[in-house]
């Protein structure tokens, strides 16, 4: 079958599995990197073949990176995190999501208008064991609220499910990402959005965590791999369309049986979205500097935050999960020619 | 499908004004060759305009309309008849593998009492894992490809098979294997000619859950991290919030278990006859 | 031993206004079983006879000839092919509540006890439990299973067997009683003891008893008349009157007018030749 | 645990000599008394030693050492138990309410086939949807709170059931109805004395079944949403990474199978030994 | 019609050096049932005698005295309890192959046409069926179930089923025929057909046969001497050589000496009072 994975003529010797941190393949990571890295022959310039899996989740995505079945997986930076402090074998070596993505969002005629008119009310989560249950929490205790005394937190999944929820009142509010949100708004439900107070910003979400035997063996695979990935989120960010298309050349089953023109805009949308979230929200792409850096910072913010969350006990050394000598090479590119071939793509 | 006859029927014995087979259908003879239809009917219609009515929207529960038109769509997808595809070899293999070693395991089970007392605890142990929790170590041991799948199916497959094929050889009648050591029968003649046959109707029971079943641990399998088959289909359309599309893929799915369902009680009547045709005509 | 009959009076069949002559009516019976893997069987042809209220009939024939199937058709448990059938005035569509019938396999639950077993036909009507319970112990100790009563029925051999399924046709007094060769798993002593009480039951409570046997002595011995069959289908060959006092001693056996009778019912047998 | 002899102990009918159910326990006569620990501490072993030698991490499959010690933290801990005694609870109901209705429609549909023709693709159909796909139904249907995952665990335990319902009532002796029927017993009546106990093997295989996938489906549907159970305790300690703590969940639900079964078997050989005993003692 | 045997030899007899007289030899037997639920019953006590190679010995005994017992010891599907058991020399430990039984219920397998059910001795034990099968239809001819062969066995009569367990003992043409009330069935015409029937086989295949029955003219039509057996705990009351001539026809019934044996043996019954 055609699935998935290195489609491009073009293959290069070495290969590289990623692991998606999802079981569903659509219009996020593996569209911006794999699809128009392959079909822009990006990872070929770099003599890469790219190949997919889905894995459940960000901590089954780090299982497979560490057990072998992958060599990188865009997973939750917290996760990260979590599997260093549970003795891993895997090492973050550059940043993807730099924009914290979680919201909560209340249907437009909703009395609530801050974190504050919360309390007494229900907040939807995807589940209580996943990213959105310790942001939620996160997000009432800032508000001044105490979680699960003044705010009740219910499992409600995403999509459909999360939907209903809200809409049948069986929740007042839903903490979901941004994506997710602009699925349900395509389909036609109308959502307000709170502002995230200033205590999210820097705090990271998806990063790239690569296995660290394969990292010992050959840095320099990574680092074209690396190169290959900010590129084609340079191309993404630039012309969304053409990368959306590209998804489902090499992803076909992203459209699940549907017609590719009554999905493209919508699907387009949802990927500016990730697009959004993935890179600097300021400045034009030509400006945008050092792809995948994380400050220290930020690196404080996200162990602060993940310990806070339950995932980590304690703060873990900065070496011990973060390898930034890879990005400078990494960098080295020519945006102004992925600019270019954005601009001038034609399908 | 002839069934066994109630209480009062056993009075029934084929009188000769009563066609048993008939090669034109009487429909009193056979009313659910209306009733089912009718049922069906009834169903979808109250389904189609109840929904409306009771303000449950379309992305929770779709009208059949709708969902007839996805159905239409994705039947006319060549990728939808390759997912079909993947999902159906997964479940076949996957209920042969399970199925099969029900067979041997619960053979050596019935036959060795000792096999049972070491190995049964860790069987039922295993059997209640919620394997979907597993799916990092079935990944890492069985890859991502279709073999984890098929792993899901067999093993969902194999444990009601299992404690049939134990009951049933049990069930034996004494009397009879006892008939068959005078004649000087081994362990496996008896096995062959009486406990195999006994245990007809509780291997047939075993089977059609197996099969559901195995169908049911293929999709499963797919949930955990997979690039195709309907389980994968549904997830996609899920995310896509084709929430028809999906029940379109949730009827494909009940069509395929109610197929393999229909197999194995053909299967049933043709080589368990004789418990059926000696129920119905006893005397 | 006495065993005193319950006296319950028959209710269903009082009700009907039915000929005592013809309590029991059989008119141009046939079946046929139509197997589903091979050849129909013509079981009985053309049975046409009646039996009086209170009479003992017994139907004797060559093995396969079609006995257990007429009374099954009496019990309402096997569908006439054509013809009639009536008891007490009623058309025999199913079971009727005043038959009681003894099994040619004894037919016993293996998940009851004996006496548990025989309480069956009293658990089934609702009768009085703990006033039929001493009866159905009277019964057994008859039958000599009295230790027994608490045992299940694997632990029974085929004899002992045999007499509890025919407690259990005793132990809520029936008005038609159907017997299907009853005493064939016994030796000789015990069938003659057990003749002996059938006929002081019989004698006691009324009843209209149908036998089946493959003793033609026996037959003799119990019966007002002998219904003899002929071999597969099954028709009648002749109805046999048997003409000696009530009540009757096992001696009467040793009579000529008893060796007659035997022998006018054996020659039916002598004419019929097996294959 | 007793069982049935194989073919060459049918002989073997209680000589006096040999004691059937002493009080001591002689380990020549129950070598499983031996053996089942036995074979458990080479699995544990095993498990220990190979682990770190193929090279397969703790944080894929830890080594038993560190899930016995995850298990005793768990233990020590309060909002372990209430876990439990959530998932312990929906388990029952679900089970309760799953195969009480497979044995009211199992019955329904053993008795008169036009209930069987009318009901029984739906059922078939329905069984092979998957549920976890549902989810969102379910979780509208029924609510965030308990009764979706007991709803799961009893449809999940519902279909085993019902077939071997069906079989096992349809497996009554033609004889043993006639009787019965001879003697004026009602429908009813029938179904009570003959064909419900005949039905038993059927039954408790049925119910084997069902109590064990009961579980597993209560902890699926505690990971559709929920806030509490042991599914729950499964996703969370998933997403914080600590697999030992999961494994030790896991084996909590393992010794939670194994627990039911025992209960199960118990009661058939309290409630249905006829069948045992005449096999084991058939003469 | 005639009925070659088929003249296998015996091989697993012939290697024993076995006694001629004591081919089959029962030592002070004793066998008690062990039942869970209930008090343990003594079936047979103390029971000594041999049977010469070659002989036809019949057993008889009140319901329950435990001659079936006695068979399924002898057959090895049942344990004794004490006393020493042999056949051809060997000890019976577990069923012999050069013996065959029919069962007092015939325990027919349900899922085999009756033809199917004769040949299980043949198949069980890898005979030449091709060869057997023949013989098989020609003990169902003589038994009158030609036209039944490919009927299964819930479509026969109880006679019917009885007579094709004997053809299923008879097929393989065992040693040792042990026969469990084979006639109990079968109507009284019948049943002599097939006693001489069975005289016939016997005389030409040189069998040893141990008989139950509950008909004591049968057993001294049939046997070099019979084995009476007391009311349960079964003990030997009796052992009677039946001093006729060989070979026998029905009509040495009606002979004085044949009467003298039959009224010898019942004596022991009527001794024997139930309950
Ligand atoms: N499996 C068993 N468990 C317990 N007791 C048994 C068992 N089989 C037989 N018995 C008992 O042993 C005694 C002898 O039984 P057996 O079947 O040998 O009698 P039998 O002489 O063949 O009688 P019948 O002529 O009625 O067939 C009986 O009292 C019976 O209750
Ligand atoms: N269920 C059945 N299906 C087909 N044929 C049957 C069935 N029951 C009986 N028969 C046939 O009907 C005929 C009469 O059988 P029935 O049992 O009435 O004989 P019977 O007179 O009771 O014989 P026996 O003395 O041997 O018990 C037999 O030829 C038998 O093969
Ligand atoms: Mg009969
Ligand atoms: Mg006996």
């Amino acid at each position: 079958a055609e699935s998935g994975g290195a489609a491009a003529g073009e293959a290069g010797d070495d290969k590289i599995t990623v692991a998606i941190a999802s079981a569903v393949t659509g219009p996020k990571e593996e569209v911006a990197i794999v699809a128009v890295g392959t079909k822009m022959g990006y990872f070929a310039e770099e003599g890469l073949t790219v190949d997919t899996i889905n894995a459940d989740g960000s901590v089954a995505a780090a299982q497979a990176v560490a057990s072998g079945s992958a060599d990188i997986t865009p997973a939750d930076t917290g996760s990260l995190l979590a599997a260093v402090q549970g003795n891993v074998p895997i090492k973050t070596i550059g940043g993807l999501v730099q924009n914290w993505p979680w919201q909560i969002a209340v249907l437009p005629d909703s009395p609530i208008r801050s974190g504050a008119d919360l309390k007494g009310k229900k907040v939807g989560v995807i589940s209580l064991a996943s990213g959105s249950a310790p942001y939620a929490r996160a997000f009432i205790r800032d508000a001044g609220l105490q979680p699960d005394v003044d705010v009740e937190l219910v499992p409600v999944g995403v999509g459909a499910q999360a939907t209903a929820a809200l809409t049948n009142g069986e929740v007042d509010a839903l903490a979901l990402y941004g994506q997710a949100y602009t699925i349900i708004e395509l389909a036609g439900t109308q959502l307000r959005y709170l502002d995230n107070p200033p205590v999210f910003q820097g705090i990271r979400s998806l990063s790239f965590g690569a296995s660290q035997r394969e990292l010992d063996q050959d840095r320099e695979k990574f680092v074209r791999f690396l190169r290959a990935a900010y590129k084609s989120m340079l191309f993404s960010a630039a012309n969304p369309k053409a990368a959306m298309q590209m998804g489902y050349e090499v992803f076909p089953q992203i459209l699940g049986g549907a017609d590719p023109a009554s999905r493209i805009d919508s699907d387009t949308k949802t990927l500016e979205k990730w697009l959004e979230s993935a890179t600097p929200l300021q400045g034009e792409p030509a400006d945008w500097k050092s792809w995948g850096d994380i400050t220290d910072e930020e690196w404080a913010k996200t162990q602060a935050y993940t310990k806070e969350a339950g995932q980590i006990n304690a703060e873990i050394p900065l070496d011990r999960v973060w390898d930034p000598s890879l990005l400078e090479a990494a960098n080295d590119f020519d945006a102004q020619l992925v600019l270019k071939q954005a601009a001038e793509y034609q399908p | 499908m002839t069934t066994a006859p109630a209480a009062d029927e056993v009075t029934d014995e084929v009188a000769p004004a009563k066609p048993t087979r008939g090669k034109r259908f009487d429909l009193r003879e056979r009313p659910e060759l209306i009733l089912v239809p009718a049922v069906f009917v009834v169903l979808v219609a109250a389904w189609e305009f109840l929904i409306p009515l009771l303000g449950i929207g379309d992305y929770v529960l779709p009208r059949p309309s709708r969902i007839v038109e996805a159905l239409g769509q994705q039947l006319g997808n060549a990728l939808f008849w390759q997912h079909l595809e993947v999902t159906v070899r997964e479940s076949i293999i996957g209920f042969l593998i399970g199925v099969g070693t029900a067979l041997v395991l619960g053979t050596a089970i019935s036959q060795v009492s000792l096999v049972e007392k070491t190995l049964m605890p860790y069987i039922v142990a295993f059997q209640t894992v919620p394997k979907v929790a597993l799916a990092p170590l079935f990944v890492v041991w069985f890859g991502f490809g279709i073999t984890s799948k098929i792993v899901m199916a067999a093993v969902i497959s194999f444990f009601p098979m299992l404690v049939n094929v134990i009951e049933g050889l049990r069930a034996a009648d004494a009397d009879r294997i006892q008939m068959l050591t005078v004649f000087g029968a081994s362990k496996l003649q008896i096995f062959r000619m009486v406990r195999l046959p006994s245990a007809m109707p509780f291997i047939f029971a075993g089977l059609d859950i197996g099969i559901v079943f195995s169908i049911l641990g293929a999709v499963v399998g797919e949930f955990i991290g997979a690039k195709e088959g309907l389980g994968y289909l549904l997830l996609q359309t899920n995310y896509n919030f084709d929430i028809a599309g999906m029940f379109a893929v949730l009827i494909v799915l009940s069509v395929l278990g109610l197929i393999a369902h229909f197999i194995i009680r053909f299967a049933q009547r043709k080589f368990a006859f004789w418990a059926e045709e000696s129920r119905v005509i006893a005397a | 031993m006495s065993l005193r009959t319950t006296g319950r009076p028959d209710v269903d069949t009082a009700s009907v206004p039915a000929d005592e002559e013809k309590w029991i009516n059989i008119a141009s019976l046939n079946k046929v079983y139509q197997a589903r893997r091979s050849a129909p069987t013509h079981a009985l042809s053309d049975i046409t006879f009646s039996v009086r209220r209170g009479e003992f009939i017994s139907v004797v024939g060559p093995s396969g000839c079609g006995k257990t199937t007429l009374l099954k058709i009496l019990a309402g448990i096997v569908k006439r092919s054509s013809g009639e059938v009536r008891i007490a005035g009623a058309d025999v569509t199913g079971p009727l509540p005043q038959v009681g019938m003894v099994f040619q396999a004894a037919t016993l639950l293996p998940w009851r006890t004996v006496l548990q077993n025989v309480m069956v036909p009293v658990e089934v009507q609702g009768l009085d439990k703990n006033r039929y319970r001493e009866r159905a112990r009277e019964l057994l100790r008859m039958v000599g299973l009295a230790e027994f009563e608490n045992s299940y029925p694997y632990e029974l051999s085929g004899g002992m067997q045999q007499r509890a399924g025919i407690c259990r046709a005793l132990v809520h007094d029936p008005a038609v009683l159907l017997m299907d060769e009853p005493f064939g798993a016994l030796d000789a002593m015990t069938r003659e003891y057990m003749n002996v009480e059938l006929l002081r039951i019989w004698a006691e409570s009324g009843q209209t008893i149908v036998l089946v046997t493959h003793s033609i002595p026996e037959a003799v011995f119990l019966s007002d008349r002998v219904i003899v069959l002929s071999p597969r289908p099954g028709r009648i060959a002749e109805i046999i009157d048997i003409d000696l006092d009530r009540p009757r001693e096992l001696s009467v056996m040793s009579s000529d007018r008893a060796g007659v009778y035997v022998d006018r019912i054996r020659r039916h047998f002598n004419a019929s030749v097996i294959d």
